[in-house]
């Protein structure tokens, strides 16, 4: 049982001439929401995309339940969603097109459950939209209903709570909730506080190098 | 809060791998039809930049009377060389915003990271490219021909040889265009790296062209033709997923 | 050299022009290498 | 079965020093062999009967088309061994070759076409060879291209290495499709001289000549070599020693 779960170990990480991660490791086993801290700039962003398997680190490895990502990356990707900073909408395609195609990559889904999941986010009014016209928290809102329907056991959330309103954060904190009780692994990195209760969240802090 | 027991992880959200054996789960073809769709729907709400390529190609073919000579007979010799390098550049000017848009909204992230197989989602991706501009082009190829000089008994050639060799020549583009990703300026870059490796298709497509032109049989050149879209059916989607991941990274 | 002088000599000419260039370049290249190495390992110290 | 030679090939400071070490040896022999193979080639080969002394621009002519295919397939190769088993010493040599095997390229079209004026009649003949050095040419100057507009030095190193990739599977079939065209083209007025039939004494020098050039890329390649692994080498603790601060 130790192993299950996401684990980094010892990831050093560099952009150009810049050392970006220095030695960072964590584990996140089943039902844990690791929350990335630190500073702009500090490497957030890139110990994300390392952890997916996106980029390459110099030393070190991210492993899987207890496997190493990069020996089957298109099996480990199967079972996470990564949202970055900008959701992946296309402008000229509709909120609900948009999601479609995004859960329609992964598993079949019928319009009932997509209808369902836009609702709960809030979107049910403004579905029919192309992306071009929404705010960036309604984006935010796509990708969390996105999130609600992937049903993989790992996320990994870049800045989740930004732009979204009061309301949208305490759904954030809903939705990771969820996925915790259902045995899901969250990494978050954000630096604000997790809308999530605390005794389920762990820590890392990244410094600026 | 307690934790809830290990049958019901596997159940809900351990292993959409098994999900997907019960025919839940989305298949390769699927994904990749959807990625064609989507580029599909995507193009035909911006149609002004979908006639873009064909207008292109009108004009450079128009050109070459007003450079030449208006006398048919002279252009009939070089009509099908005309035609192909017109096709050749109106191909490669449709190339540079394959990618670009779906680098900058982050859905090439979305596809390396859907976990279906990226040289699936490419070779898609391509296709749809072909059926933009390489078809647009070999239906149009006929009233080009035709305005240069080409008897009316070549157009099948032309239209075939046009057709097949798009294949190729969007399958090479695709690679250019996946490894100028995150390029600024790419454009002429982009011509450097793909012209080269189009001059096969360019040879065996205009060869063909002009065995039809003159009525002979064009067969042999159009099997050279279509090797070589096999070929890079086979090996170019692998080839650009490779570089798209590295633009990623 | 038979008539062919104009055309063997810069033949000759060109290719260990070519040669000798090469050498040179790939030395100045290892040289500029190592100086900014040097120069990054006094700037930078041991970070 | 060990692997740790497979390791130590991957070690920049071991290539380092290794490549220092190397370069004399492989430098003067190439030297000598070129200075004998020039007397030989110049002075003992007989004219040919056909070409007169011409043909022995086939001396550097050769050299220069044996060093732009050699050294693409060389890239090529180390480029597809950084991609696939991410050795960043395999980038370096890719990277390395780049501009050498460029300038032998355009060496070997300035050599071929001075060959051309005198036995053509032209400067510059579609002959196959001469079309498809310079497509090769076109290959070089892509690839050196797309290296120079990337930023980033790692993203640099594997982007090249999938045209590099890419480019040598196209090399045989653009000189297959550039034979064939030519072959359909062919003016038969036009009075073309043979290759010359070489005999002992004139091949003896050219089989030297290209053994020369050869090792004579390995030397300049080590030196190249150890220019990009020190580009690349951000750890400071062996660089310290080998350049000497």
């Amino acid at each position: 049982m130790s192993h299950e779960g996401l684990e980094a170990e010892n990831l050093n990480l560099w952009r150009g001439e810049r050392h970006v991660l220095r030695g960072v490791g964590f584990a996140a086993p089943r039902g844990a929401c690791l929350h990335v801290a630190g500073a702009n700039g500090a490497g957030k962003t890139s110990l994300l995309r390392t952890a997916c398997g996106l980029l390459y680190p110099e030393s070190g490895r991210v492993l899987w339940n207890g496997r190493n990502v990069h020996e089957d990356l298109p099996a480990f990707h199967a079972s996470l969603i990564y949202i970055g900073h900008e959701p992946p909408l296309k402008a000229d395609l509709s909120a609900l097109e948009n999601l479609r195609f995004w859960i329609g990559m992964r598993r079949r889904v019928g319009r009932a459950l997509l209808a369902a999941a836009l609702q709960r986010v809030g979107a049910a009014a403004w579905s029919e939209r192309p992306a071009r016209t929404l705010s960036a928290g309604q984006k935010r809102r796509v990708a969390l209903a996105a999130l609600s329907l992937a049903l993989v056991p790992l996320w990994l959330l870049d800045e989740p709570t930004t732009n979204l309103d009061a309301e949208g954060q305490q759904l954030v904190g809903a939705l990771i909730e969820e996925q915790l009780t259902r045995g899901g692994v969250v990494l978050a990195a954000t630096h604000h506080e997790l809308p999530v209760a605390a005794v389920r969240v762990r820590r890392v802090e990244l410094r600026l190098a | 809060m307690p934790e809830l027991p290990n049958s019901t992880l596997a159940a809900t959200a351990a292993e959409p791998r098994t999900t997907g054996a019960t025919g839940e789960g989305t298949s390769v073809l699927e994904a990749a039809r959807l990625v064609l769709l989507r580029d599909l729907t995507l193009a035909f709400r911006r149609r002004g930049q979908l006639v873009q390529p064909l207008a292109f190609f009108a004009i450079v073919t128009t050109l070459f009377p007003l450079a030449i000579s208006p006398e048919l007979a002279r252009l009939r010799e070089v009509a099908a060389g005309v035609i192909w390098v017109a096709a050749l550049l109106a191909s490669l000017l449709a190339l540079e915003s394959l990618f670009r848009d779906d680098a900058y909204d982050g859905a090439l992230e979305q596809y390396a990271l859907s976990g279906q197989p990226l040289t699936g989602l490419m070779f898609a991706k391509t296709a749809a490219h072909w059926l933009l501009t390489g078809l647009p082009l070999a239906l149009m190829a006929p009233l080009a021909a035709l305005s240069l000089g080409a008897p009316a008994g070549a157009v099948p050639g032309i239209v075939a040889s046009i057709a097949i060799g798009t294949v190729a020549l969007s399958l090479i583009g695709s690679i250019g265009a996946a490894l100028t990703l995150g390029i600024r300026r790419s454009g002429v870059l982009l011509a450097l790296l793909t012209l080269p490796l189009s001059l096969p298709v360019l040879i065996f497509g205009a060869r063909a062209s002009e065995l039809a032109i003159q009525g002979a049989s064009y067969v042999a050149p159009l099997e050279l033709l279509s090797a070589l879209a096999v070929l890079g059916i086979t090996l170019a989607p692998l080839a650009a997923a490779a570089a798209v991941r590295i633009s990623l990274e | 050299m038979g008539g062919y002088a104009a055309f063997v000599w810069p033949a000759y000419a060109v290719t260990l022009a070519v040669a000798l260039l090469n050498v040179a370049w790939a030395r100045r290249a290892l040289a500029r290498s190592v100086a900014a190495a040097r120069r990054r390992l006094a700037g930078g110290g041991d970070s | 079965m060990s692997w740790t030679w497979f390791h130590r090939l991957g070690s920049p400071p071991y290539i380092y020093g290794l490549a220092r070490r190397l370069t004399p040896w492989l430098a003067w022999p190439a030297g000598a062999l070129i200075v004998a193979a020039l007397y030989g080639g110049l002075v003992l080969a007989p004219p040919d009967y056909q070409q007169g002394d011409g043909f022995r621009i086939i001396y550097m002519h050769a050299p220069s088309a044996w060093m732009s295919l050699m050294v693409y397939t060389t890239m090529a190769v180390a480029a597809a061994v950084g991609l696939i088993w991410r050795i960043k010493v395999a980038h370096a040599v890719a990277a390395s070759c780049a501009p050498i095997g460029a300038s032998f390229t355009l060496a070997a079209l300035v050599t071929g076409s001075l060959w051309g004026e005198p036995m053509w009649g032209t400067w510059w003949e579609w002959d196959p060879r001469l079309t498809s050095e310079l497509i090769l040419l076109f290959l070089y100057l892509g690839y050196m291209g797309l290296r120079g507009a990337i930023e980033d030095a790692q993203r640099a190193d594997r982007t090249s290495a999938v045209l590099a990739v890419v480019g040598v599977v196209n090399v045989p079939i653009i000189h297959y499709s550039v034979t064939w065209w030519n072959s359909l083209h062919q003016a038969p007025s036009v009075m073309r001289v043979g290759k010359p039939t070489l005999s002992t004494a004139m091949l003896v020098p050219l089989l030297m000549m290209l053994l020369g050039f050869t090792l004579y890329f390995a030397a300049v390649l080590l030196v190249r070599l150890r220019a990009e692994i020190l580009n690349r080498e951000r750890s400071a603790s062996w660089v310290r020693e080998v350049v000497g601060t």
